[in-house]
């Protein structure tokens, strides 16, 4: 049977974190940042399971997995409820346009 | 050229399509879809991992549900493409390029990374996965699990306040 | 099955309980109610002591002392304190008196205080010092008889400052509480000390390894000298003896209870208890020992004086309490511990009943404590004046009184004692001329003579019943106390002491003999009896009594004569060698004029206010500054965010990876 | 070619893809002609007659229709989402049939060890609900990307009905989950398989009824059919979600609202009815005839009809039919054949069931108010499926000890 090097995974994990913290920074749209962070959280997560499947028999790697993923649905409800109230007070969903909070 | 390394290559590319697609398209909903390809791309590399139930749950919950949620609130805000403004200095000139090393750095290092040696067959694990993960989550983890259960809770309460009080 | 022995805490506790109940719920209570409070707690505490008593004799000599420890109290490394409970005889003696003269004063206040405001209050603190007072006697180890040691402080400065309204009281209170202190502050050293050469602070460890240890040269100054030192400048503090004894006459602001039960029966005498507790240490460091017998001397003769011109009645019992406790130290100084022990007991049987006697005069003057201004009283208030007449005998060491038997001892162990001392000897006879003299002067110019008050502004009545009991049964004791000790100048065997030789024989082997020697001597009955009558004791005591009558019956005018004859040393003395104004031009001037101009303007107000001030004007500053990063576009705060990101990933995979 | 040989899985599964595919696209088609007969009888009237003896060519004539009509886009659409959105939600619904078992696990077939369905998932359960989780987007995204009022509504409208009620359909599964302790459907079937008193099935409907009725609310629900069809309620939205589709793509929507219909039908039937488990005892060895014999009656019905009631073409067309009828039952007759056919036998009719129950509801009952709906959803059915689900818990933990 064939076999793949868990590096492969990592580094794939880390291309997409990459990608998630350049969304991050790039995006204005208050809800494709949490998508942003929606990214990073995955590529963190397929990192986990990489990890998991070296260590092979003890599977503590999903356990993170499974509360990482019970963390961005919460994260997720809470943070476009807010969004929809940031709408409805400031009619605008670019980020830099919800700006009173400074100094 | 083995069968898995070109599954894993496929949906490998497909992530990362996914993720460039998510960042550079201007209609909110198509950075969703981008991110739902990401996310079932995901997926699969679980499956070539061995971790089935990993795999399962990520779509149902994150491509089935927080995603579904995503697209709800989008359609519901009928959010139009997005503004490309510049009013951040600071993100337009040292965002781009820390980002970008970051993300070069970060490859480096998991490349190097000793474990990255390991090579894993995808196949199933062996035993019961499922079970040994349900083991652990309510035998060691049983504290956290319930912590998470509160943490739920509390964000579905915050949700409802947050919806409730502007309709 | 001793019941009391293996619940020791049930002493302490049950005035600590009555001081609670009064002081939480007292206020509103009607006095009947409060005093069935305190007094009911007091009273069981004297069963429990009787209770102890009966059962510790009962005790195997090989049990004892008797140490029970309950609760662990503070565990620091290897020091360690347990809320231990230790009793021997010493202590059951400290007990009956602390308990006993306790018990009747409770009584005789019910009386003295039931026209008082903040009654409730009184009994509160009173049998808070009760508590106070049994814990330092009954505790195990030094620092748990340190709290009671500082407790009884605390106690003493509330009571004395119970009139509170009164500034002349609160002062008293804070001169009182602030002069201890200095004593203090020797002892807490003493017992750092006597923990870090004995590693540990429970008596029996520091007796079972000072016994080991050589006895030091009285010329140098070893490690138990110093310790013992220490300790004995606490003593001094808590005791008013030379030079720190300015607080206890000023004490007399307080009500006359307090002054019979703290400042005169129990808690000053708590520096000789300590002392006599921690003999072994003593009677290994001789040097240690000579300075408490010279300042017990010294106290004794110079106090004496003072009180000899003393107009105010409790001024006058004040000081001569500070000369008997100067002739307890010299007691202990000589090693005669159960002489000093037992002098302690007579005394507070007769020094309670002198003060209870006064405060009833006061009481019959209604508030007047000036001698000048009674005088006759001899008709008018005969319980008063007959029990009082009894003290007088019993502390102007009278033979076949209690006070007559106690100072002998002490006087015959200065004089063939084994630490005998001729000087130190004769200044205790002097300052037991000048005892009778004074004491007998308080007598005449109170209950003799015309009467120099105003018949009827003032109406002279005798006390009622709950202050003339104690009053009666303390006079009995002051009368017959000496009794328990009496047979050794009747020739027979001291009770007294051999009851306490157990305590005092363990490690002190010449002081032992000493005692052995006064205990049990030679000579038979009779011409015992012959010396002892024409002890030196005696005869001194004559003397005083005549002189007293020669100026305040037979010749009234010549105290002023005599005053305007020698009238610098009058002056001098009356105003007792101006100690007072030397401390305050010496001491608290200085330190007043230190403490407001370096202290508090120049360290408070400059260096500590200004670095605080500095550092909030600082941050305030900083964050002006700061706060511009707040641009409210989250978009550079996300970019903060990955330049720390970064920074952490270089600093940890980079940095760290280098290193590898 | 070495790589395929090097693989033989792949081959055996693309086969089975094709087969399953034909039959899964003709069964939708004449699942069409299924309904509208048997609504039709419902309302007393015939329903299909003319294309084809008894409609039967009806589904055929649809098809081509739907192919000839024009392909209308919206200007204002969003091109790709509204042209990905029928593709989704068709691919998404006929992808579920993969994991269906038709039989046993292991029978021969040419003296190969076979498995009749596509792929034998250990989470098999998990892995439906995961791609019918999915199926949201289908719905959503159309209803957004035709940019317009109506579609919008009905999208919007669809997706949170169908997210709620995902909810309740989940927990009232979990509760069989529990009984049989495994998410294989396999297992899951071979589980019930016994009988009390030696009569009455080992089924999880029997302990589980709560929970099947939950389960088949919720599914009502989750296929957007009557009266839970609130995203296409033509009163009020016209035509819900794909109100501006035409043509195939519309009917690919249609194709796969009825495939979630035969989805959700055979997992009830694996589930609760035990699969392709026969409901008689094993000792009546007469029921390995009843496939053929049915068949073959069916066949003599049809004969009888043909010759007596059909003229002209129709007439040819119904012999066709009735020779294949009678060819099947034979076949099915053959010993070889008999055990082949059993479990997919029982299995296709407990579906059948289950689809006539569909169409029966639809022919029945009036249609929800959308607060109606919403309410019905989560203060009653989430409860109640919520309940079993901790009494079974409690039962099953009790059990175990």
């Amino acid at each position: 049977m064939s076999e793949i090097p868990i590096s492969y995974f990592l580094v794939l994990s880390a291309i997409l974190f990459g990608l998630g913290v350049l969304a991050f920074v790039f995006k204005r749209n208050i809800i494709t940042i949490f998508m942003a962070i929606e990214l990073m959280l995955n590529a963190v997560n397929l990192a986990f399971v990489a990890f998991d499947r070296a260590h092979g028999a003890a599977h503590d790697g999903w356990v993170f997995v499974f509360f990482v993923i019970v963390v961005a649905a919460t994260e997720a409800a809470v943070g476009l409820a807010i969004a929809i109230t940031v709408v409805h007070n400031r009619q605008s969903l670019n980020i830099e346009r919800v700006n009173l909070l400074k100094f | 050229m083995t069968l898995p390394l070109i599954l894993f290559f496929v949906f490998a590319g497909l992530a990362v399509l996914g993720a460039l697609l998510m960042i550079f398209l201007r209609e909110p909903i198509h950075s969703a879809l981008a991110l739902i390809l990401v996310m079932v791309a995901l997926a699969a590399l679980y499956l070539l991992l061995g971790a089935e139930f990993i795999a399962a749950v990520q779509i149902i919950v994150y491509a089935g549900a927080v995603m579904v949620l995503f697209v709800f609130v989008i359609m519901l805000l009928n959010a139009g493409e997005e503004e490309r403004t510049n009013l951040s200095k600071l993100a337009h000139y040292v965002g781009w390029p820390l980002g970008i090393f970051l993300t070069v750095e970060l490859v480096y290092w998991m490349s190097r990374a000793t474990i990255g040696a390991r090579v894993t067959t995808p196949t199933i694990a062996p035993g019961d996965p499922t079970r040994d993960l349900s083991m652990l989550l309510f035998k060691s983890y049983l504290f956290p699990f319930e912590i998470t259960s509160i943490l739920i809770l509390i964000a579905l309460l915050g949700a409802l306040v947050l919806a409730k009080r502007d309709s | 099955m001793p019941i009391i022995l293996n619940n020791l805490w049930i002493i302490p506790l049950l005035p600590l309980a009555g001081a609670a109940v009064n002081g939480l719920l007292g206020k509103q209570w009607p006095q009947s109610r409060v005093n069935a409070v305190g007094i009911s707690s007091v009273s069981l505490t004297f069963l429990a002591v009787i209770e102890l008593a009966r059962e510790f004799l009962a005790l195997p000599a090989d049990q004892i002392p008797w140490v029970r420890s309950y609760a662990p109290w503070m565990v620091a490394g290897n020091f360690r304190a347990d809320f231990n409970f230790q009793v021997d005889q010493l202590t059951l003696v400290m007990l009956g008196v602390v308990a006993g003269v306790g018990l009747l004063i409770h009584i005789y206040s019910t009386g003295y205080m039931a026209h008082e405001g903040g009654y409730y209050r009184f009994f509160s603190y009173l049998n808070l010092f009760m508590f106070f007072m049994l814990t330092l006697v009954m505790a195990g180890n030094l620092v748990l008889m340190f709290v009671g040691w500082e407790g009884v402080g605390l106690c003493s400065y509330l009571l004395i400052g119970f009139w509170f309204l009164r500034k002349s009281a609160a002062d008293a209170g804070k001169k009182a509480f602030i002069v201890t202190r200095i004593g203090d502050v020797g002892f807490t050293i003493g017992i750092l000390l006597v923990f870090w050469t004995f590693g540990s602070v429970n008596f029996s460890e520091i007796f079972k390894q000072a016994s080991g240890m050589p006895i030091e040269s009285v010329s140098q100054i070893g490690t138990l000298t110093t310790i013992c030192l220490l300790l004995f400048a606490g003593a001094i503090g808590k005791s008013a003896q030379l030079p720190l004894y300015v607080w206890l006459p000023d004490a007399m602001e307080g009500p006359t209870p307090v002054s019979a039960l703290i400042h005169a029966a129990t808690m000053v005498t708590a520096g000789v208890y300590m002392v006599a507790r921690m003999h072994i240490l003593y009677s290994h460091a001789p040097l240690a020992m000579l300075v408490v017998a010279i300042v017990g001397a010294v106290t004794a003769f110079y106090s004496a004086t003072i009180g000899l011109v003393q107009t105010d009645i409790k001024k006058v019992l004040a000081y001569s309490t500070v000369s008997q406790l100067g002739y307890m130290f010299l007691g202990c100084g000589v090693g005669a511990y159960a002489a000093g022990i037992f002098h302690l007991m007579t005394h507070a049987f007769f020094k309670g009943l002198l003060f209870l006697a006064a405060g009833s005069v006061i009481h019959a003057m209604g508030g007047e404590q000036d001698m000048r201004n009674m005088g006759g009283l001899r008709k008018k208030i005969p319980i008063t004046y007959w029990t009082m007449f009894a003290a007088t005998l019993a502390i102007a060491g009278v033979p076949l009184f209690s006070g007559f038997f106690s100072k002998e001892a002490i006087l015959d162990a200065a004089k063939d004692g084994p630490y005998a001392n001729l000087y130190l000897w004769t200044l205790g006879i002097l300052g037991a001329l000048l005892t009778a003299f004074y004491m007998f002067r308080l007598l005449f110019l109170t209950f003799f003579g015309e009467q120099r008050y105003d018949e009827h502004k003032v109406h002279v009545h005798e006390s009622p019943k709950n202050m003339t009991v104690p009053l009666i049964l303390l006079a009995i004791l002051a009368v017959g106390g000496g009794w328990f000790a009496a047979p050794t100048m009747l020739g027979g065997p001291n009770h007294f002491e051999n009851f306490l030789r157990p305590v005092f024989e363990t490690g002190a082997p010449a002081a032992a003999s000493a005692l052995a020697e006064n205990a049990g001597g030679p000579e038979t009955g009779g011409n015992a009896l012959l010396k002892s009558l024409a002890a030196p004791g005696v005869i001194v005591a004559l003397i005083g009594f005549l002189t007293a009558w020669w100026f305040y019956i037979r010749r009234p005018d010549l105290p002023k004569k005599l005053a305007q004859i020698m009238h610098g040393l009058y002056e001098l003395v009356l105003n007792k060698y101006y100690v007072d104004e030397v401390y305050l031009a010496l001491i608290v001037r200085p330190l007043l004029w230190l403490s407001t101009n370096v202290f508090w303007h120049a360290v408070d107000e400059r260096v500590i206010d200004g670095a605080v001030n500095g550092v909030g004007r600082g941050a305030r500053e900083l964050g002006g500054e700061l706060r511009q990063v707040q641009s409210g576009n989250a978009r550079s705060y996300a970019t903060w965010v990955v330049i720390g990101a970064v920074g952490v990933t270089v600093l940890v995979l980079g940095v760290w990876g280098m290193v590898r | 070619m070495e790589f395929v040989a090097q693989h033989p899985v792949l081959v055996v599964s693309l086969v089975k893809i094709v087969v399953l595919l034909l039959l899964l696209m003709t069964a939708l088609a004449y699942l069409t002609w299924f309904e509208r007969k048997v609504v039709a009888r419902i309302q007393a009237r015939i329903g299909p007659l003319y294309v084809g003896a008894h409609g039967l060519l009806q589904p055929l004539a649809d098809g081509v229709k739907f192919l000839f009509k024009e392909d209308v886009t919206p200007p204002a659409s969003d091109r790709f989402v509204y042209v990905l959105a029928p593709f989704l939600a068709l691919s998404l619904a006929m992808a579920t049939i993969a994991l269906i078992p038709f039989g046993p696990a292991t029978i021969m077939i040419l003296g190969v060890p076979t498995h009749l369905a596509i792929a034998d998932v250990s989470l098999g359960l998990l892995f439906l609900f995961a791609i019918t989780s999915m199926g949201v987007y289908g719905v959503a995204l159309a209803g957004w990307s035709s940019n317009s009022k109506y579609p919008l509504l009905g999208g919007l409208r669809s997706s949170a009905q169908m997210v709620s009620y995902e909810v309740s359909l989940t927990l009232s599964v979990v509760g069989v989950v529990l009984l049989s302790g495994t998410l294989n459907f396999n297992e899951l079937i071979t589980n019930q398989s016994g009988y009390w008193y030696h009569i009455i099935p080992h089924w999880n409907v029997i302990p589980q009824l709560i929970g099947f009725f939950c389960y088949f609310i919720a599914a009502i629900a989750e296929t957007n059919r009557v009266p839970f069809d609130l995203p296409e309620a033509e009163t009020e939205l016209v035509a819900g979600f794909h109100t501006e589709y035409s043509s195939f793509k519309f009917a690919m929507f249609f194709m796969a609202e009825y495939a979630n219909m035969i989805t959700v039908s055979c997992l009830a039937a694996i589930l609760f009815f035990g699969g392709w488990l026969s409901p008689f005892p094993d000792r009546w060895t007469w029921q390995l005839y009843l496939p053929g014999a049915g068949l073959v009656l069916g066949a003599i019905w049809l004969a009888y009809d043909t010759a007596m009631k059909q003229r002209g073409i129709a007439r040819i067309q119904l012999a066709v039919v009735t020779a294949l009828a009678l060819i099947l039952g034979v076949a099915c007759l053959i010993p070889a054949v008999m055990p082949i056919v059993q479990g997919p036998f029982w299995f296709l009719l407990k579906v059948l069931c289950f689809l006539f129950f569909y169409v029966w509801t639809r022919g029945t009952l009036p249609r929800f108010r959308y607060d109606q709906l919403m309410d019905f959803g989560w203060k009653f059915l989430l409860p109640v499926s919520l309940a079993n689900l901790v009494v079974t818990a409690f039962v099953v933990t009790v059990r175990n000890r």
